[in-house]
């Protein structure tokens, strides 16, 4: 099981049955493949409608995602202008939101939309999405590609949001975020705190009821 | 008050140094055949209000490559190369807006609204030159009205009165940009006589349509 | 012809074909009964529609206008919600609002909402349609039931939109609201200016150009 | 995730004191089966937002009638000789708020968005105690959003989903109190089965909607 597998079984934990996602491009996308059993989500697709399902047989030149790409709409969806959906998204009637990361820290400040210098494709509606909605999951690979930490005593890119992210997932761990700073809450089989600690330059606070990550074991 | 006309009498009222809006979220529901009247007319140093700028060769994105836009203000512009070079080389200005609050600034400008106060952005580079209030414990940007003087819109089907139907995910933007521009044309794949669409069914009303032209009737 | 028809007669001259227009309850509807030939124009109706029309033969409990009457809707119309009802009012896309007045004065401010201590239905829309409508007609009777002037050098009854008003047509004349004040542009057949200022209050200016009310001569 | 109950589930949510937006115009579009359900229930001290007061005994009129409301915010209350009545025996407390004001309101409570800035009621009472702004040269009122404990609405037809259509007039408040409150019950006429309503035909999004009654089915 790769990094991006590992992160998405594990956020896909966090969902209750019914409850209204709206899934960030790349990785997030792939917590719909991992749902547990019996948990049935609304996907909310921020280009204008709930319902988001997978692509029918005959893709439909009228009907994509937020990545532009052809999907379907399941029976009971509903389809709006872009005000009103985001007026969904900022108004918390989106109970989760999963995002990609650059960066997060240890007062929940996330950084995805930007590289001065480099790379600057714009903030789409990821700075709605961590302002509004009611639960906002950060699901990214715990390291840059060069190894160093992506999770920070406090971020250095512009940020997307400040304050917003409540709950961090890494291949490595799962990281609340508390008044205190980053609680470990749980942690890859077969990996040491010490290791999760070394990997990250925020402080960490291990959680007294520290575990294993959840949704990995039956499949390892 | 028949609203249907040709792609030639809807060229004449382009000019250049206009401000543009134009429907679609990477393309989807962009009226491609007005932006290509844009492109044969070489209307240049345009205003452009999008969602995004779509890609080299889909949505709004060839006027961009064209360089007939002299300053952008979307939410997303990483999926056209050549709006990230342009920016870079400062032959293009960009303000980046996030999406929802895009949606609110341009309904604003339609609806006799200066402005919202919303909490996206907080905290961030978005907040630059802005008012910012407390209402109630939380603190709130004051986002401004956006306006153009033209918006190019499409729909799936229109009457004559210019009452638009949208089809799926192509309806995104066009809907508040129907509020917000002094000239709003529409490109629709299906004319219909007036009565034909049930008012209860209309996504946008009539009265903010100015003309419509018809895929079927302009090709 | 009785001061009402002269009124609506009066105001009915200041539609264009194709024009959007909201009529207030009462006098202002009955503009509706005497538009020039070949001049047509959408009817908005602020609890949600336009294409606004007399009551068919069945009349449809789920179809009134703003004043809670049944009424019909033209083909060509259209239903939307409250908020984009407003939309429309504020937003400058209905081309005339002729609506009825309380007090009028010279700076263009209009009363019509309440009397204190008295009388307190609200502003409903009236409100929005004086701030947002592109062309603001007050139509109302000239005197007050007890003869006095319903046409100050400034009202005294709470205001319903400042310095909006454009034209006031009476069954005495017509007044262009100008930064000077009040300018007399027609007057009703065989009524003297003497007679037309004498009952109102506010200080006139009288048109070099002053003719007689249109659309009327030939009915009377 | 059948989101149809009965009358009876539906009153278990009714608190005394609890502040209730009630969707219609005059009675049109109002629910009053729900209505009837507080009237029942004795439910009192109602904070009541709604667009007028409707009649005695129409639309939201009989909540008043029986003295079960202590504050009403509404933009009109003229059809109803009680509500007057009440307000100058000091019984009631109103706040009087433009009609496009409250429907922008009531938007913003249920979209995040802190408020609005209009011109409606510069230069008027409305202006009492409240910031003013200038932008772009023009004087604007900051109005603040509004949000209610339960939202009391009418449709012509869901599906189980909530999925909502109006019917011409009735629709008016309905889609936007849908929004703003914690918890939006809908009397409707019918009720389909998931995946009768296009989706593209939807007024309202199911996800907003918590439990539906039917007519047919409550009476």
């Amino acid at each position: 099981m790769n990094a991006k597998e590992i992160i998405a079984r594990r956020v896909a934990v966090e969902m209750q049955d019914g409850d209204v996602v709206n899934l960030g491009i790349g990785l997030p996308t792939m917590v719909a493949n991992y749902l547990p059993e019996g948990i049935n989500v609304v996907l909310q697709s921020e280009n204008g409608f709930v319902g988001l399902s997978s692509v029918g047989e005959v893709p439909d030149n009228n009907l994509v995602n937020a990545g532009g790409q052809h999907c379907g709409i399941n029976p009971g969806g509903a389809v709006f202008d872009s005000a009103m959906s985001f007026c969904l998204i900022r108004g918390g009637h989106v109970d989760v939101t999963v995002l990609g990361g650059l960066q997060v820290d240890q007062y929940g400040n996330l950084a995805n939309w930007m590289v001065p210098g480099k790379m600057v494709p714009g903030m789409g509606g990821a700075m709605d999405l961590v302002s509004g909605a009611k639960k906002v999951i950060v699901a990214m690979e715990h390291s840059a590609k060069d190894g160093s930490s992506k999770i920070l005593k406090e971020c250095t890119l512009p940020l997307t949001g400040k304050g917003k992210v409540n709950l961090l997932v890494t291949e490595l761990g799962v990281f609340r975020v508390i008044p205190e700073g980053l609680l470990l809450e749980e942690i890859a089989p077969g990996v040491e705190v010490e290791t999760v600690a070394a990997r990250t330059e925020a402080a960490l606070i291990i959680s007294p009821n520290l575990k294993v990550m959840q949704n990995l074991a039956s499949q390892i | 008050m028949n609203k249907h006309v040709t792609i030639e009498e809807v060229g004449q009222s382009f000019k250049d140094g206009m401000t543009v809006m134009v429907g679609g979220f990477l393309g989807v529901g962009t009226p491609e055949v007005l932006v290509q009247a844009i492109l044969d007319r070489e209307i240049k140093d345009l205003t452009l209000i999008v969602t995004d700028t779509g890609f080299i060769d889909k949505g709004v994105g060839p006027l961009i490559v064209k360089r007939l836009v002299k300053h952008v203000i979307a939410s997303h512009i990483g999926t056209n190369v050549e709006t990230g070079k342009q920016m870079i080389q400062e032959q293009l200005s960009v303000e980046l807006v996030p999406q929802g609050t895009l949606a609110e600034r341009i309904r604003c400008g339609g609806s006799g609204l200066g402005g919202v106060l919303t909490s996206t952005g907080i905290g961030t580079i978005v907040e630059a030159n802005k008012e910012k209030i407390w209402v109630d414990g939380v603190e709130y940007l004051i986002e401004k009205a956006l306006r153009a003087d033209l918006a190019l819109l499409k729909a799936k089907k229109a009457d004559k009165a210019g009452n638009l139907v949208y089809d799926k995910s192509a309806r995104n933007f066009n809907p508040v940009m129907a509020l917000a521009a002094d000239l709003v044309i529409v490109q629709v794949d299906e004319i219909v006589e007036i009565g034909e669409i049930d008012p209860d069914e209309v996504m946008t009303p009539g009265v903010l349509v100015d003309q419509i032209i018809c895929i079927g009737g302009a090709r």
